[in-house]
């Protein structure tokens, strides 16, 4: 069972029995999601209709970070134990990451503009993701560059763990500087700052997107185990 | 001696050669050879652990390689079909560091003769840069003398030499394995070892 | 008596090869006397891209100069591991029972004396031009000697991750930029601060410097042995 | 020396020399990039005349004069100490009064001419409907910090 986690054969066929249904189900929350946070959620007390924003932007910030969590797991697990469907889901989940940190910096400027009346700061939360932004394309562009497909994967493991270092620092630069961003609200499970309301939305809207994440990651990685099986017929 | 455990050698996609086994004894030269592109580099690189085969292994001292690499490197002077001598330093420069790097032994006389017997003693002092082709190849065959190791992997040694090298190269390899020394290499030119052994790659080509 | 020969023969080894370096390039001082003409010139742009006369130009000196270090350490260092790795003498070093870790080190140590060391010892000179105050001028150098070693181990990282790859040059910089970051932030940070908190930010540019001393040179022989390797 | 040896040697100074950074970071990262200051720190710091400088806190309320000529005055504070704050331009929608904000500007003797506000809002969410329910049953606390 715990073989699908590191096994491409078996992750394949896990993949391919499974993927269908989890389509409908993404669907399906993605659906109750919207229509809960974009219609039926009320608005807030200090930013009226502009929080709705949020439903957005937190799940974007959420999977941005959590991508590059499993990845540098992955790296790991790839370079210190030989396995190699680690590469393979640096490779897949690389731009997957990428396009979360884009949405979650982009819909954050948007939300900023109306709430702290700019686009842009330059404070610890924000330069830090932007810098995730960053790594995600220089991993995207060293997987792309080599011509050996081995050492190219290896190194842009390598830089995956590099950069890990980025992610303490977007975690906790909202508690150990004073930033224009707020800090965390849900993290604090036991008493989150947030009223149910608000909340109920916000959580259906994580479940939802992280359910897209996995979709779309295992649409990539059956693509990628393919690309390999043609490539290396043995 | 040197066992090859069933070796199968594959670059990018495409077998190279599949279930090579072979011995590399005490005192018999044995010289790969075959066409261009069949992986005489490849296995050279993979006996000395250069290259990781795709399956099989290297036995040496009856333990595989992996297990004591310490101790194997310890025995191995690998000289690779491209040069490491430095252009910006003089023959004496790269041939002294060489010494240095491999805490060598060998006397001052020796060095000398050995500069000798390979014609370079008047260009001692000239920048490597200004060498010759071959001449910069001798400079390498005089890692072997160096380096003072048992075992001897060239990777087209004779190449770009003219007769006499060849001969002396040849002769040297000659002493080097009546003193119970091993030495593998490739080549396409005929040298005069009498004990000697061939592998031929053309025949384990892969389809 | 065995052990210390041994380890007699290791050091020597190992110098050798930080004495060859540093001879090699001695005898191309060309290439260091380019580094420093690259960064007058860029000097020189930036101050006419601001305009010479502005008064701009004296609290923004130092930033200046702190990024065309970075800039210079991107274009310097890849020789060193990149004429090394293309004639096969890697090979040579490991087979004389050096680990990579060790190399990486003697590169370390070489490259930042050829090519942060006359920077170092260069731009207070140039800081004329800027008209700086005595006490800034001896901040940027205590930053600079602070900061540049960790330059030499990120460009020597990106340089040991892009020996394999020959045709496309500027990634290399591109992995050397995101990850100054830091580095540039707690230098400027240090010179521009007041008196009562500059000393944190030098101590945190310290263990910068400690952990890219501690990470880098795993970083730089495991991506060596992988390109080896192939 | 045997590379392996060499390796282990290798891995204690680097653990070593992790722990120590690592040490020195956390005892010394708060200190540093710093957004903005609150007006206690620039009271006690003794920062009264500074060309660029942010200055965050809460606007305190009944502070907000609307003047004449279209620009704002108000005071920051952070329940300790007070700087007064004149401010041009367009007004985030989050600025209210008792709400978190950051001004940036010119400080002159204690008074900041900003040329930039940002409002800060608080990690709390509440719908509009139960705001007014806690004020209508008297329960509505703000609470500074």
């Amino acid at each position: 069972m715990l073989q699908i986690l590191y096994n491409p054969g078996r992750f394949n066929d896990f993949a391919k029995k499974y993927t269908n249904i989890l389509r409908h189900i993404t669907i399906y929350l993605l659906v109750i999601g919207l229509l809960y946070a974009l219609v039926f959620s009320p608005n807030d007390y200090q930013q009226g209709f502009s929080v709705k924003i949020m439903y957005i932007h937190v799940p974007c910030a959420w999977l941005a970070m959590f991508t590059y969590v499993l990845m540098t797991i992955y790296s790991i697990l790839a370079l210190s134990f030989k396995i190699t469907f680690g590469y393979i889901f640096v490779k897949a989940a690389a731009p997957i990451g990428a396009i979360f940190t884009l949405i979650c910096l982009i819909s954050g400027s948007i939300w900023g503009k109306p709430m702290w009346g700019t686009w842009w700061v330059w404070d610890a939360r924000l330069t830090s993701v932007l810098i995730l932004f960053i790594f995600y394309i220089i991993i995207i562009i060293i997987q792309n560059t080599f011509d050996d497909l081995q050492i190219g994967e290896k190194i842009s493991s390598i830089f995956v763990l590099l950069g890990s270092i980025n992610l303490p620092v977007i975690k906790y630069s909202v508690d150990w500087w004073n930033t224009l961003h707020q800090p965390a609200s849900v993290s604090k499970l036991s008493s989150p700052s947030i009223e149910i309301t608000i909340l109920g939305p916000l959580i259906a809207m994580n479940v939802a997107m992280t359910f897209l994440f996995f979709l779309i990651l295992f649409i990539r990685l059956g693509a990628e185990i393919n690309i390999r099986k043609t490539l290396i017929k043995d | 001696m040197i066992l090859a455990n069933n070796i199968t050698c594959r670059r990018g996609s495409k077998i190279i050669f599949r279930n090579l086994d072979f011995k590399i004894e005490d005192g018999i030269a044995t010289i790969i050879s075959g066409k261009n592109g069949s992986g005489k580099t490849s296995l050279l690189r993979i006996v000395c652990n250069l290259l990781v085969p795709k399956s099989g292994e290297i036995i040496w001292k009856g333990k595989s390689i992996y297990k004591n690499l310490e101790e194997y490197y310890k025995n191995i002077t690998y000289i690779a079909d491209n040069n490491c001598s430095k252009d910006n330093l003089t023959v004496i420069e790269n041939m002294n560091f060489w010494k240095r790097l491999y805490g060598s032994k060998i006397t001052y006389e020796n060095f000398m003769k050995l500069i000798d017997s390979l014609n370079l003693r008047e260009y001692m002092n000239q920048k490597v840069l200004f060498l010759s082709y071959g001449q910069k190849r001798k400079l390498e065959l005089t890692r072997l003398i160096i380096e003072e190791r048992n075992i001897w992997i060239l990777d087209e040694p004779f190449l770009g030499l003219d007769q006499d090298s060849i001969n002396i190269i040849g002769e040297t390899i000659s002493d080097h394995l009546a003193r119970k020394g091993m030495a593998i290499f490739s080549s396409h030119i005929p040298v005069s070892i009498s004990k000697k052994q061939y592998i031929d790659l053309d025949l384990h080509e892969s389809n | 008596m065995s052990q210390i020969k041994k380890i007699n023969i290791f050091i020597l080894s190992i110098v050798s090869i930080a004495i060859r370096d540093l001879l090699i390039q001695y005898r191309k001082l060309v290439d260091i006397v380019s580094l420093l003409t690259f960064f007058i010139i860029v000097m020189l742009i930036f101050i006419f891209s601001i305009g010479p006369y502005d008064e701009k130009l004296k609290d923004i000196g130092v930033s200046i100069i702190w990024s065309i270090l970075i800039l210079s350490s991107t274009i310097s260092t890849n020789k060193s591991l990149r004429e090394d790795f293309d004639d096969g003498s890697f090979a040579v070093y490991q087979f004389a029972g050096l680990s990579y870790e060790f190399i990486a080190i003697i590169k370390i140590i070489t490259s930042w004396i050829l090519y942060q060391l006359p920077l170092i010892i260069f731009i207070p000179l140039t800081t004329i031009i800027f008209e700086m105050p005595i006490q800034k001028i001896y901040m940027l150098v205590v930053t600079m000697l602070i900061g540049s070693p960790i330059l030499t181990v990120f460009s020597l990282i990106a340089s040991a991750m892009m020996l394999t790859n020959k045709k496309n040059l500027t990634i290399g910089s591109l992995i050397i930029l995101p990850i100054s970051v830091p580095v540039i932030i707690f230098a400027v940070g240090a010179i521009n601060a007041d008196p009562e908190i500059y000393k944190a930010q030098l101590y945190i540019l310290t263990s910068i410097l400690l952990a890219s001393f501690a990470i880098g040179p795993w970083i730089i022989s495991s991506c060596i042995k992988i390109s080896v390797k192939s | 020396m045997p590379p392996r040896i060499q390796k282990l040697i290798f891995i204690v100074i680097s653990v070593i020399f992790l722990m120590i950074s690592l040490i020195v970071i956390l005892f010394n990262i708060e200190d540093n990039i710093v957004f903005f200051f609150t007006p206690s720190e620039i009271i006690e710091n003794k920062i009264l005349n500074d060309e660029n400088i942010r200055i965050g806190g809460l606007v305190k309320i009944n502070s907000i004069i609307y003047n004449e000529d279209k620009s704002i005055d108000f005071i920051i504070t952070d329940n300790k100490n007070d700087i007064s704050v004149n401010y041009y331009g367009i007004i985030p929608d989050l600025f209210k009064e008792g709400s978190g904000v950051v001004a940036e500007g010119e400080l002159l003797r204690k008074k900041l001419n900003a040329n930039k506000i940002f409002a800060k809002h608080d990690e709390n969410y509440m719908p509009e409907g139960i705001k007014k329910q806690l004020i209508e049953t008297d329960n509505w606390q703000k609470n500074y910090k």
